[in-house]
């Protein structure tokens, strides 16, 4: 039982981490309807902007998270710019191969920048702390924290705010989101700042746990399409929901079947999932 | 078989000393691994041992071979860890560059080129442990990094009286991971030991340790076995200890502890481990001087890729002297044991005495362990 | 009110709309008649901001708005109902409302006075109002999407063909209510191939065919005119 | 038919320009390139079928052309089965693999039959990984045998590999030929533009998609096997997502939906990518904007905006014969009206 | 009995979209369904046709339940149709369109493509002309090698009559077919259904143009909320109190 709530804990921390990748890509798809390759390089670029103002500009860990969500998100509005913003009209496909070229320019541009080695970012959170006999940091906990708060917050500004819904209409209809004098344009930038800004967050937060290298996007990318799918391409509640279960079964299935195996075991899940509900668990209704 | 050498190299980078006159020639080396992409760091590590030897033997004149002058030249390739382009990228260097070796540092690349390496006549400089590349028969392969096996008894020896016997391992999930797993643990249990947990983790695709530390330690291992890239396996350490464990580790010798210190900050984490010994703190005599010049050139540490990369090219240069050919692979390759004698001495950041008839170097292995925060180097013993 | 001057819009090297110029007067109904592909649809586009003219100009207010993106030019007052509705189709009824007022979101009051007052106009869609608006059939989404362009409080409102798809009941209630929004002071220009219908509330209109107008006059004048007669009102 | 005549004269020219090749090119890195070329252009034959024709992005392609390679494999080395036997068996092995995939995957539509076959094709990556006991793992599998001789013909040598991998290469191509211009391949194209259109008009788009599906995937696994037979030596990587990347690359670069697409894009790629070998780690900086340049500036692909170029070209072409006609007839009407007035008159 | 449905019923989530619906379709007759907007018109039809399964009832085409037929096996069986929006492969030219409308009536399969069996030149050649035959019907021969994208309204509209008749339907169901059509061109379209039911097909027709029903329909299906409120000849429908209520309104037909 105690392995079992500790093995939950560590689901929750990497859950977490999933979600805010997840919910990221999620945003991306429901406005562009393209799965954007390029995310996970996002994620890595996260991680180095963050590291290099803490080493190199001095920034405390917490404002050098906020200057990495703003520069990433800048680099993700950059990108919609230059090259999403062209491709609006191409067919699905173009824009998935235009994402491999960015993400291997970008993996490229960061060995050249930074280098090809491991680095480590330090965390003034990283304490140690047990609660209830489970063994925590501190660093964990923010993780899990600041990903709920956000994840409120995310869904309070898209819910309650009419510049947040002005994402979810464009996502719907980007002719009729024009028509009611949305600036399509802005939110199409907006939603990539976001998308841009929680990759970056994402990193900076997971990043004292692992270690910054050029490759490290690698590690969320393709769990964050699982998780989008199973959720539901374009769900926010399902990238949430599906981060977690993605989490967790990782943590649970590495314990209780085999830690070799835990990767296709998550895999697995959604293989059955999506048998069972060919749209995700989070589907549009609709016509 | 054409010539290898040609006046004024074509398609090279590394050309110092521009133009020695017309008595001098040059040897293309070919180079082919991951300069791009999630393994490009461990490429380049490996690249810049070869880099730095190059340059040195240029900058000293180059080498003279039946009295004539030869320069090196380096073409290095990128093959993305994919055998298939490490191929191709051979059949490149063998055709345009005529080069009579070829580095790589990958078991992959290294079997994919055997299977032409004969009829294309080149030999394989292989940087990698994969004990299968030597079993071919192969007779133009060489096999560059030590045996592991050789660390096994005085690791297992080590942390087995100073922790106890339960052992947990999760090393790296790679073939040298494995292959150093599947030499340890047999060993550990005939010492009387026990494996209590074994599993392996995968750097590329783990985002936390956590899971896998925490399912380790509920077996109440004393010692844990891991290693793979230095960082991560630092990092892995690291996890550890905030989930209270207070035993010790055995290192996988591709982990070096000097680079797992950058990662934990101070030794203490890493108290009670046993690895390699970390070349900047070996006694070797050339050591110093190679660190010096390595860190002025690429600004890091050096590590033992770097290292054993750098000792090969100048055994092969030797060895070409010692055969009076540059461009007879089977003449250079049946020259390696005087090629390895005659390394200048302030050039042996290792002591490799002979090359086995597998064609594997026989390196002299050096261990050391944390005590009291401080490295100290241990006694090798025999199985 | 709105002028439109030498318009022209190609698609590629297809010419939709050729050398176009007419004008809405303050509190008019203005129609235009046209077959299908007659090139309606694109200059309502184009006065909406969606496709840029490849010559002419667009005046509101004697403003040039033909160089404005299109949410400014809904800032502006200049409001399309568009051609195949154009809703947010898993946005609840009410939310769609809600976006309709996007370009006076600070106004609070104002949005809630103008979603009681839709709501009046059509009371389906109080009913309606916590569906998706993708689930409402043919002609409810179409009562939505006018329902939604009135929620951003247009000066001029550009309608096209509202009717289409109705039921001979609700085309009729459709007319009653176009009628009763330009009485209450919002100048309507409308596109429509139910010229009789369209006829009888408008005060003046354009005939429309390929890309060009070729009559035009008072609702009376061109309800008068056989060769309008005979194209588009039938029987 | 004059266009058709033509068609067929540049085809047989560049037959016997392949066919010349070894013959003229004496450098054997350009005969590598050139077979293992083929190889991929092979697999993206089978990407474009199912991709470009039928509509549907199947990401799971190079898992499919990784358990080809790896079934060779096995079946020669493992289980020791005659060369050509082993080839075959692998081919169908993969391929009836396909169908089970495809029976479960194309349930799903769009963007989700995409990512699901991308995490089939990852979930194929991570058993070859892991199943160490079958496929060697991370290690890699070793010693797969040069394709055995048939009869006279031997297979040991560089430019023999290059004409048997040609010679299947070309079965493929003529088999695309055939199909696309097929009430079938109209049946595919068909199913692109709108299944549920499609499936109304009496289509069993279940049934067609299937069909294409596990073509495609054979394909593949052809490439696969020959792949193994040509590389000798398989690692896991061949499954990973970034194989997949270059086949698509490869395909979007020469021209979705076409049948010169594939040949054009790989040999475009490869070349491109091996003459920025030079700039040795960083040649990805360069390689990753021009891909992106490509997608946006030739939306359509090289071969692809030929055509659309032609097709252009014939639209003008149409066009101005009907204002040509237009106006005679015009001619014509006012030669007659003039007449008429003229009997008036008269 | 040609086709009749029995007790069906559609619910969507808490809407029940067609509510206890019995209704034949009579052979060789053009039956029109009218109704308010969202009264499940297009739904019903979409229940025939097979894109939606019905939530109870069930459907029997000439003695056979289709209830849980495919839509593409149901199309084999003689039901072809229209959609309300006009619906075709928008990036191929008509006669290509049109082709691909008789393919249900081939059978030759990949192999045949690829060896080109005397099967599939056969069957080939067949589609070719029926297509030629189809477009010749509707009157589109002229367009027949442009792009579909390209084509007019009226054209399309045209256009998809056609490839519902390439698939050799017995019950073709038309849903709004003269909708954003001027009066002149509704009239084309009236005589080509009555041409169509005079060649031996039988018609199922939603329409809000009443001028149009009230000419060419011989019975009339009312629906409302889902509910069959009235059927009958277009005199009785017209006339009734319940239909002028839910639909007509006062000035009925214009
Ligand atoms: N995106 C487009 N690309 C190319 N041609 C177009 C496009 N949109 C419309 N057209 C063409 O422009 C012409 C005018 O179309 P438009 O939609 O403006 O006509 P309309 O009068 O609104 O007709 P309808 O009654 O069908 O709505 C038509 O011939 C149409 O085919
Ligand atoms: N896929 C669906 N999901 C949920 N509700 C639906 C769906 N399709 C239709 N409905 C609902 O079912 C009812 C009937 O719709 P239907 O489209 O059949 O109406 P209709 O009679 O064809 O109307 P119209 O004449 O306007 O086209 C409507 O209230 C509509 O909102
Ligand atoms: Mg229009
Ligand atoms: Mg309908």
């Amino acid at each position: 039982m105690e392995l079992f709530i500790q093995q939950l804990l560590n689901g929750l921390t990497v859950g977490s981490v999933y979600s805010l990748v997840a919910l990221g890509l999620t945003l991306v798809y429901g406005i562009l309807h393209i799965p954007n390759f390029a995310h996970g390089a996002l994620y890595m670029m996260g991680g180095y902007v963050t590291l290099t103002a803490m080493t190199k500009l001095g920034m405390p860990y917490g404002l050098a998270i906020v200057a990495s969500m703003a520069a990433v998100g800048l680099l993700g509005v950059l990108m919609e710019r230059l090259v999403f913003y062209p491709l609006r009209n191409a067919p699905p496909l173009h824009d998935k191969i235009a994402a491999i070229g960015i993400l291997l320019f970008l993996e490229a541009f960061a060995q050249f920048v930074w280098g090809a080695d491991y680095q480590t970012m330090p965390t003034p959170y990283g304490d140690v702390v047990t609660v209830f006999g489970f063994t925590l940091t501190i660093q964990r906990i923010l993780i899990i924290a600041s990903a709920v708060i956000i994840m409120i917050l995310l869904y309070l500004f898209l819910k309650k705010t009419f510049i947040g819904a002005s994402i979810i209409a464009m996502a719907q209809n980007r002719e009729g989101a024009n028509l009611v004098g949305i600036n399509t344009n802005k939110v199409a930038m907006l939603t990539f700042f976001l998308s841009g800004s929680l990759a970056a967050l994402a990193a900076s937060l997971a990043s004292p746990i692992n270690l910054v290298f050029p490759g490290m996007g690698h590690l969320v990318i393709l769990k964050a399409f699982v998780i989008i799918i199973l959720g539901g391409m374009g769900s926010i509640p399902g990238a949430i929901v599906g981060g977690y279960i993605l989490g967790f079964s990782e943590s649970l299935g590495a314990t209780y079947v085999s830690n070799d195996y835990k990767d296709i075991i998550a895999f697995a899940i959604l293989v059955i999932i999506l048998t069972v509900k060919p749209n995700g668990l989070f589907a549009k209704e609709g016509r | 078989n054409s010539s290898t050498t040609n006046n004024n190299a074509g398609g090279g980078n590394n050309n110092n000393g521009g133009g020695g006159g017309a008595e001098t020639g040059t040897v293309n080396i070919g180079y082919s691994g991951p300069l791009s992409g999630p393994a490009a760091y461990y490429g380049q590590r490996t690249l810049n041992g070869l880099k730095m030897a190059a340059e040195e033997i240029n900058n000293s004149g180059g080498f003279e071979v039946k009295g004539k002058k030869y320069k090196i030249n380096l073409v290095p390739l990128d093959d993305k860890y994919l055998p298939n382009e490490t191929a191709a990228n051979a059949k490149r260097l063998v055709q345009e560059h005529h080069t009579p070796i070829i580095f790589t540092p990958h078991s992959g690349g290294v079997m994919a080129l055997q299977v032409f390496n004969q009829t294309d006549n080149f030999i394989i400089a292989a940087y990698t442990s994969e004990p299968k590349i030597t079993q071919t028969g192969n007779k133009l392969t060489v096999r560059i990094p030590p045996r592991y096996d050789g660390y096994i008894p005085t690791f297992t020896d080590y942390a087995m009286k100073r922790f106890g016997k339960k052992l947990a391992a999760l090393p790296t999930a790679t073939q040298y991971g494995k292959d150093w797993t599947e030499k340890l643990l047999p060993y550990w249990e005939k010492q009387g030991g026990k494996v209590v947990y074994k599993s392996s983790i995968d750097f590329t695709k783990d985002t936390d340790f956590f899971t896998i530390v925490t399912n380790a330690l509920k077996e109440k291992p004393d010692v844990l076995f891991i290693g793979g890239a230095s960082e991560p396996t630092a990092k892995v350490a690291k996890q550890a200890r905030e989930l209270g464990f207070k035993g010790g580790f055995i290192i996988m010798d591709q982990a070096k502890l000097d680079e797992m210190k950058r990662v934990t900050g101070s030794y203490d984490m890493l108290e009670g481990s046993i690895g390699v010994m970390p070349l900047v703190e070996s006694d070797e005599p050339a050591v110093p001087e190679f660190v010096k010049n390595y860190r002025a050139k690429f600004n890091e540490d050096p590590g033992s890729e770097a290292a054993y990369n750098y000792l090969a090219l100048y055994a092969f240069v030797e060895a070409m002297k010692a055969a009076g050919t540059v461009d007879d692979p089977q003449a250079i390759r049946e020259h390696m044991n005087d090629g390895l004698k005659n390394i200048p001495a302030e050039k042996k950041v290792y002591n490799v005495p002979s090359i086995g008839d597998d064609g594997g170097f026989e390196s002299e292995i050096v261990v050391a362990a944390v005590e009291n925060g401080k490295i100290v180097p241990i006694e090798l013993i025999d199985k | 009110m709105l002028e439109v001057a030498n318009i022209s819009v190609r698609y590629g090297s297809f010419a939709a709309i050729r050398d176009v110029t007419f004008s809405v007067k303050r509190g008019e109904i203005a129609v235009l008649l046209g077959a299908n592909g007659a090139g309606k649809s694109t200059l309502f586009r184009t006065i909406s901001g969606l496709h840029k003219p490849v010559q002419g100009e667009i005046r509101l207010n004697g403003e040039r708005i033909d160089s404005l993106p299109p949410d400014r030019i809904v800032g502006r007052g200049v409001v399309q109902c568009a051609e195949g509705r154009k809703l947010f189709p898993r946005m609840s009824v009410y939310e769609n409302l809600l976006m309709g007022a996007y370009v006076h979101r600070k106004d609070k009051d104002g949005i809630r006075r103008s979603l009681e007052h839709v709501y009046e106009l059509f009371p389906i869609l109080r009913e309606k109002r916590n569906e998706p608006a993708g689930s409402l059939s043919g002609g409810q989404q179409q009562m939505l999407a006018i329902g939604r362009a009135l929620m951003s409080r247009p000066a001029v409102l550009l309608l096209d063909e509202p009717s289409v798809g109705l039921a001979p009941l609700i085309v009729e209630q459709m007319f009653a209510t176009i009628k009763q929004i330009n009485q209450e002071g919002t100048t309507i220009l409308l596109a429509e191939q139910n010229a009789h219908a369209a006829l009888s509330i408008a005060h003046r209109g354009y005939v429309f065919e390929n890309g060009t107008i070729v009559a035009s006059g008072t609702a009376e004048e061109l309800l008068a005119n056989d060769d309008v007669r005979k194209a588009y009102i039938g029987g | 038919m004059a266009i058709l005549e033509k068609r067929r004269l540049w085809l047989a020219a560049l037959i016997a320009a392949a066919i010349l090749f070894p013959l003229f090119v004496a450098n054997g890195y350009y005969v590598h390139m050139m077979t293992i070329s083929f190889i991929w252009m092979i697999a993206v034959y089978g990407l474009n079928l199912f991709a470009g024709y039928t509509g549907y992005l199947s990401l799971a392609h190079a898992g499919f052309f990784a358990i080809g390679a790896y079934a060779l494999g096995i079946l020669t080395v493992k289980a020791g089965w005659p060369f050509w036997l082993a080839f075959a068996a692998a081919c169908l092995l993969t391929t009836l693999i396909g169908v089970f995939v495809g029976l479960v995957a194309l349930r799903t539509k769009e963007h989700f039959f995409a990512i699901y076959t991308l995490c089939v094709g990852y979930i194929i990556y991570l058993i070859i990984d892991k199943w160490d006991s079958l496929t060697g793992g991370v290690r890699g599998f070793i010693g797969i045998p040069a394709p055995a001789d048939i009869g006279p013909l031997s297979f040991q040598t560089p430019a023999a590999q290059y004409y048997l991998v040609l010679f299947f290469l070309l079965v493929v191509v003529w088999i695309m030929h055939r199909l696309v211009y097929s009430l079938t391949g109209r049946t595919y194209i068909a199913i692109r533009n709108s299944e549920e259109l499609a499936l109304t008009l009496g289509i069993s788009t279940m049934k067609n998609k299937l069909a294409s599906f596990v073509l495609s995937v054979f394909f593949t696994s052809l490439a696969g096997a020959l792949y193994a037979s040509f590389i000798r030596f398989l690692g896991p990587d061949i499954a990973y997502v970034s194989v997949m990347f270059d086949f698509l690359t490869y395909l979007l670069v020469g021209g979705i939906g076409t049948l010169a697409g594939p040949v054009v894009g790989t040999l475009l790629v490869t070349f491109l990518s091996q003459q920025l070998q030079f700039l040795q780690d960083y040649r990805m900086l360069i390689f990753g904007p021009v891909l992106t340049l490509l997608i946006i500036f030739y939306p359509h692909g090289i071969a692809g905006g030929i055509i659309r170029l032609k097709a252009k070209r014939g639209e003008a072409r149409r066009l101005q014969l009907e204002a040509r006609q237009a106006s005679a007839e015009l001619a014509a009407a006012s030669r007659q009206e003039r007449s008429e007035r003229y009997a008036k008159e008269g | 009995m040609f086709l009749r449905v029995e007790r069906l019923t559609k619910r969507f989530g808490g809407l029940l979209a067609v509510n206890d619906v019995t209704f034949s379709i009579e052979q060789g007759k053009i039956n029109a369904i009218i109704g308010p907007n969202g009264a499940g018109k297009s739904t019903f039809f979409n229940l025939i046709s097979g894109l939606h399964r019905p939530t109870s009832g069930t459907i029997t085409f000439k003695g056979r339940d289709i209830t849980r037929l495919p839509a593409n096996e149901r199309a084999k069986l003689g039901i072809a149709r229209t959609f309300q929006t006009t619906h075709l492969f928008e990036q191929a030219t008509v006669m290509d369109n049109v082709i691909i409308g008789h393919r249900l009536r081939t059978s030759s399969n990949l192999f045949d493509a690829i060896l080109r069996t005397k099967r599939h030149r056969r069957e080939e050649q067949a589609c070719k002309e029926k297509a030629m035959e189809v477009l010749d019907f509707v009157g589109l021969t002229d367009v027949a090698d442009r792009m579909v994208a390209n084509l007019s309204q009226e054209q399309k509209k045209r256009a998809a009559f056609a490839l519902a008749l390439a698939t050799d339907p017995e019950l073709v169901l038309l849903d709004e077919p003269a909708a954003g059509i001027n009066p002149d061109e509704t009239e084309g379209l009236e005589e080509l259904i009555v041409n169509m039911v005079q060649r031996g097909l039988t018609v199922c027709l939603i329409e809000h143009k009443m001028s149009m029903i009230m000419k060419i329909a011989d019975r009339i299906m009312v629906l409302n909320y889902g509910e069959k409120i009235a059927e009958g000849t277009p005199e009785e429908v017209k006339n009734n109190e319940a239909v002028i209520q839910a639909y007509l309104g006062g000035s009925a037909i214009a």
